[in-house]
């Protein structure tokens, strides 16, 4: 018996994988890349035309967030920057169907589910440049903090779940993660403790295809949404690039979770259309067809061609949301260019609730030593 | 005053935190209806309720993980691992996630979990049921750890622990549960990060923690008999250590020893070597003597009592000590 | 929401577990509790009178073992035991059904497995009584070491099982874990690995109902060998009780690992009689009427009326099995009694491949400190 | 002679390995087609195939857990993590299992694997991408621990490691994978588990390992400036330690400082100063110092020339050390 026979080997990337991004029978679609809206058995959805509008800003203002850091990053401003280029509609859909008291755990990438809840670009921007990390109040936004260990937050986020069950709460929780976490004890863990508990939590994982160079294959040879079945509860696979899809089947799952269902898996089929991080170089390991391929699927040309098409919205609309998008990502610039570092001193200030007697010795003599430069300089 | 064992001063404890603070939650493996494998959360499942004493799943991580999310949702998870041994599925969680958070979010988010941990050898058990993992903790920054080593001290450290904002590594000397001692919960306890002089002495200062409290004492007992007065002290805190206690002690003895069932090779002991040393350094008559486990893994049973430190070991350390 | 509406609580222990005891239509069975010999489409066995015996025979001799160790335990010469009562005909089952060169990874339970494997039952014991840590060539065996922490090992024998893959082996490999090990990270793991790399392992799920005193329903809400279909591979449950059933199942599986077909799960469905292990009080957490009824499943018993009933065995060969058995026992209870202790500067001879200087000047201290008391004693 | 980067230097060294012995595979995330984050595993899998250089799922425990299963079936496994931070997912399977095997078999199983992991601050990261926990390890009994510093003992160590039949962690100084030095690949190496003095020197010992022996190197030449004539050790196995070279340049200096990034507290840097006072206690003139990273989880990026020990916080040890 050889190796590799029963798997899709790198080699076989173009062949294989080409074949992975058509039309999916499995997956809920409500908007074709055409734009054109379609029905699903299962899932439906009806909104304002200001709604359907401000689900199109909302992909507009975060793809400009996330070009715009892209910039900073190799303008120097960051130290790194993970794009979410491509998983507009996945995080912008399943943010916005949350209520305002659910709870999210993302992980390093969910910039547009913290645009919808209201966590200020520049605090992520600061993550990446290194001025901290993260320190946002979870409990203003309802968005915990960014999460790099892979895997980890979904057992916050089911934790989180079970406090929800204890304290009577009504909310509901949705676990972030990505393909390659799937394969994370973590995670398997979180489904467990969450089946068995019957916990109000919905894990959400974008399945952008690859984990760093790593292509589905290395992670499970069945479609990722199918793993719930091995633990008890339902999972669904959803167009990740249709954010009217993606919104429906998370609102669904929340209010299911919210009525003591339990927890549901959302695997939002999608494309990582960036290197993994600007430090990143994608050309090493895929292949530029496929990326074409997905380019014809962008989650935000099919929903403006749905506002178009249905006439929701007038060229002003469009017109002023480039001028908003401008003028944020100017502000964001100037602010990012702006932020000061942290003081030295800094470092201590959070280690503990308190700071130990000789942790503040060891910041107090750090501090005389710093001061002994400047006194240097002086004279 | 009621005369209860270690075990039962913790399951005392415990209850008294649940009834103080309705946030306080116990999960582990087995802690419910068994009421633990050593019998400490006896009876909590059965006055609390299902919701606040939680049987898990058997999988650490999980344990660790969930008490996070309970902890950011506002509870106060005190986590039972059942023995020190199978901590490590949990360390990732406790490393990356429960001692960083709160410096992650710039102090916005406490971390209210106490992980209890049954630790050390002694009592004939098979692999992984004798080990001291402490010093791992204690090199974590974002961690406080303690040690109880007798009836009194668990019923108020455990309570304060749980009280504490920060995650904390609660330790419990397994082959100590069944000793007794009187214990006045009335009684002010002393402040949880702090040692404790436990016999004064003159001659040679002696260190101890959670199960070689009881040993430092004894050979301080015998070493009397050679005329060697030996002061005492319990650790209680192991990280933040109480460098005030320790360092007074050694300026007046000049020498000291410091004893742990865990391997010597970068341990807790090297810590108070190198900082006692530091900071007394013309103080001391000797070097800091170690009197640790051995850089081995724990063996089978039939060998544990010659690889943990016994009164002889201690003994024979403090004689080189004043040899110096 | 409340919590514990849709699970089983322990509270319902009684009403609702006695239910999952009855015959299961999900569980492959080929010889009744009364001993009867049924058909099931999809397993065969056929052996010879000798191989019927053969089985009989490895079921009475372990459980012998095993009883012997427990009065052992009582008699204070072992430390702990980890009774297997109740789980002979799913230990001898699966371990007859491996081919020589078969590789097994046991937990600590595995005391028939490692009959099979012809692992000598004093070493088990030693490890008991702590004189040793296992300490057996899993080479010569092909049977791992005992491993406690609970998981661990499954992962170890995927990674034997692709070895295999790389080597060219014509072999197959078992993971045993319990019930409870299934909520472990690792376990899952380990099926993420297999699944991805089609690695020849079979999962030996012995599902005996309890993880100390955690029933079925802290690890999952599903029959457990449906864990199976969420990460791409088939799973089967087992009568565990029925030795032929589990011999035929086993063996299936390890043809279909061996002729490069991939994992598998096996969930063994059987009950642990006995307490977890000799420190532990079962009655503190479950009734008396799930032994009672799970008595009456025996896998001793109904292999024992399928002999008679079949007339594969003469009186003679029953009469002269309890004989071997009695030998055995007193052999090993003689031979228990006199296991010496290691010596003292034993337990630094295998902490590495070498003994480092700082370890050997270690060793050789404390060979000094010891050998004054022995001079002191001399004086 | 060729002039190699670190990280080229632990690319060839690899490559010979697997040269040498065809049970050698590597596995890690990334490890294939992309080389490694740090291409260190640069072509490796283009010419030895995927077989023996193995892309895992992204899973650290199942690296390290598959990996023991591996050596059990007689492979080599070199196992990476991706940095530093994501090493405690595995944490379990390294010190319940991989340190342990070999001597819960009594002698029976070697443990031949490797554990590659980029280790320490610097470049600017975020969270967990800078940490140095090689103290977790060296504390961990059963298994070994090596750093190397430059090119000429990445190619050297990495080989050895590998050839050993215990576990090795083997930590690489990311920083400075892209310095160069002048690598004669056909010159025999120093033995594995030594310590190498690197700048004989009279007034003080500076120890160092892995990133840190640059800097301080770079202090004893600034220290020349102002009289102070340092000797500076590259530790390179931080367990076992090679205490026979440490001590021998303490009792002619009388003075030691020892630097690492990682925090101080329960550090390597406190093993190192409890050995050495308790060897050479007369000959010390000042007790060790230590200079290393705070007690606090490690900063946002910005910090971390704030946090990291550099020139001036050594010679500012060296003077504390002068001043005895
Ligand atoms: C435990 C752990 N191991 C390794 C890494 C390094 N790493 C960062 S992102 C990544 C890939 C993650 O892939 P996926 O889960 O699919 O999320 P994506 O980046 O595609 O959004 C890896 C390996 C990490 N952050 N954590
Ligand atoms: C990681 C870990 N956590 C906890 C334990 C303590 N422990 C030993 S056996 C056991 C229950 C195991 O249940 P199961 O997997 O069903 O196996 P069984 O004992 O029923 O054969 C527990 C919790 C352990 N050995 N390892
Ligand atoms: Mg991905
Ligand atoms: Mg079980």
């Amino acid at each position: 018996m050889g190796i590799g026979d029963s798997f899709v080997t790198a080699g076989d990337l173009d062949a294989e994988r080409l074949t992975t991004i058509n039309p999916d029978p499995e997956s809920v679609q409500l908007l074709t890349p055409e734009g054109e809206r379609v029905e699903h058995p299962d899932y439906e959805i009806s909104l304002s035309d200001a709604e359907y509008c401000g689900l199109y800003r909302d992909l507009v203002m975060v793809r400009r967030i996330d070009v715009e850091a892209t910039a900073l990053q190799r303008q120097g401003e960051l130290g790194i920057w993970a794009s979410l280029l491509g998983q507009e509609a996945a995080q912008v859909g399943s943010g916005r169907a949350m209520a305002p008291d659910d709870m999210a755990f993302p992980t390093y990438r969910e910039h547009g589910v913290a645009w919808c809840r209201d966590v200020d670009p520049l605090v992520l921007l600061g993550l990446f440049r290194g001025t901290n990390l993260g320190g946002w109040d979870p409990r203003a936004h309802n968005f915990g903090l960014y999460t790099i260990v892979i895997g980890s937050q979904t057992l916050h986020a089911t934790g989180y779940a079970m406090g929800i069950q204890r304290d009577g709460g009504e909310n509901a929780v949705i676990a972030y993660f990505g393909d390659g976490a799937s394969s994370q004890g973590d995670v398997n863990e979180a489904f467990v403790y969450a089946a068995v508990y019957n916990a109000p939590v919905i894990f959400f994982c974008q399945n952008n295809q690859w984990a760093i160079s790593e292509p589905l294959d290395r992670q499970t040879r069945i479609p990722l949404y199918r793993r719930a079945s091995g633990f008890g509860f339902p999972g669904v696979r959803v167009d990740g690039n249709d954010v009217l899809a993606v919104y429906a089947v998370t609102k669904a799952a929340l209010d299911d979770a919210r009525s003591g269902q339990g927890p549901r898996l959302i695997e939002a089929y999608t494309y990582r259309m960036g290197a993994h991080t600007t430090s990143d170089d994608p050309t090493r390991y895929r292949l530029a067809a496929e990326l074409e391929a997905w380019r014809l699927k962008d989650p935000l040309e099919r929903m403006r061609s749905f506002l178009y098409k249905q006439q929701l919205a007038e060229k002003s609309f469009f017109d002023d949301l480039d001028a908003e998008a401008d003028d944020l990502a100017r502000n964001l610039r100037r602010a990012c260019r702006e932020m000061p570092d942290p003081r030295p001193l800094e470092m201590f200030a959070h280690a503990y609730s308190d700071t130990p007697p000789l942790l503040a010795e060891q910041r107090d003599r750090f501090g005389t030593y710093l001061g002994s430069f400047a006194e240097e300089v002086a004279r | 005053m009621t005369i209860l064992t270690l075990a039962k001063g913790l399951n005392e404890g415990l209850r008294r935190a649940m009834e103080d603070d309705p946030k306080v939650v116990i999960m582990g493996e087995d802690v419910g209806k068994l009421g633990g494998v050593f019998r400490v959360t006896d009876g909590l499942q059965k006055d609390f309720g299902e919701d606040r004493v939680i049987d898990t799943p058997l999988a650490e991580s999980g344990i660790v993980g969930t008490a996070i999310g309970l902890a950011m949702r506002g509870f106060r998870p005190v986590c039972e691992i059942q023995f020190d041994g199978f901590v490590f599925p949990a360390f990732d969680q406790i490393v990356t996630q429960l001692a960083k958070m709160h410096n992650r979010s710039a102090g916005n988010v406490p971390m209210p979990v106490t992980i209890r941990i049954p630790f050390g050898g002694g009592i004939g058990a098979v692999e992984h049921h004798s080990e001291s993992p402490e010093a791992l903790f204690c090199h974590t920054a974002g961690l406080k750890v303690v040690a109880c080593s007798n009836s009194v001290d668990a019923y108020f450290m455990v309570q304060q622990a749980i009280a504490a904002d920060d995650p904390v590594i609660f330790f419990e000397p397994k082959r100590r549960y069944w000793e007794k001692a009187d214990v006045d919960t009335a009684r002010t306890p002393d402040a949880l990060h702090t040692a404790r002089v436990i016999r004064p002495g003159a001659d040679v200062t002696v260190l101890a923690y959670g199960p070689m409290v009881k040993t430092a004492m004894d050979a301080a007992t015998a070493a009397e008999a050679d005329g060697h007065d030996l002061e005492v002290i319990d650790l209680r805190t192991l990280s933040p250590l109480d460098m005030t206690t320790v360092l007074d002690s050694v300026r007046h003895t000049g020498r000291c020893v410091v004893v742990h069932e865990a391997p010597g090779n970068v341990g807790l002991g090297a810590e108070v070597a190198a900082r006692v040393t530091e900071d007394a350094f013309y103080s001391l008559e000797a070097p800091v003597l170690r009197v640790t486990g051995f850089d081995t893994p724990y063996p089978a049973s039939r060998l544990e009592e010659d690889y943990l430190p016994d009164l002889d070991r201690v003994l024979d350390a403090v004689d080189r000590s004043l040899a110096f």
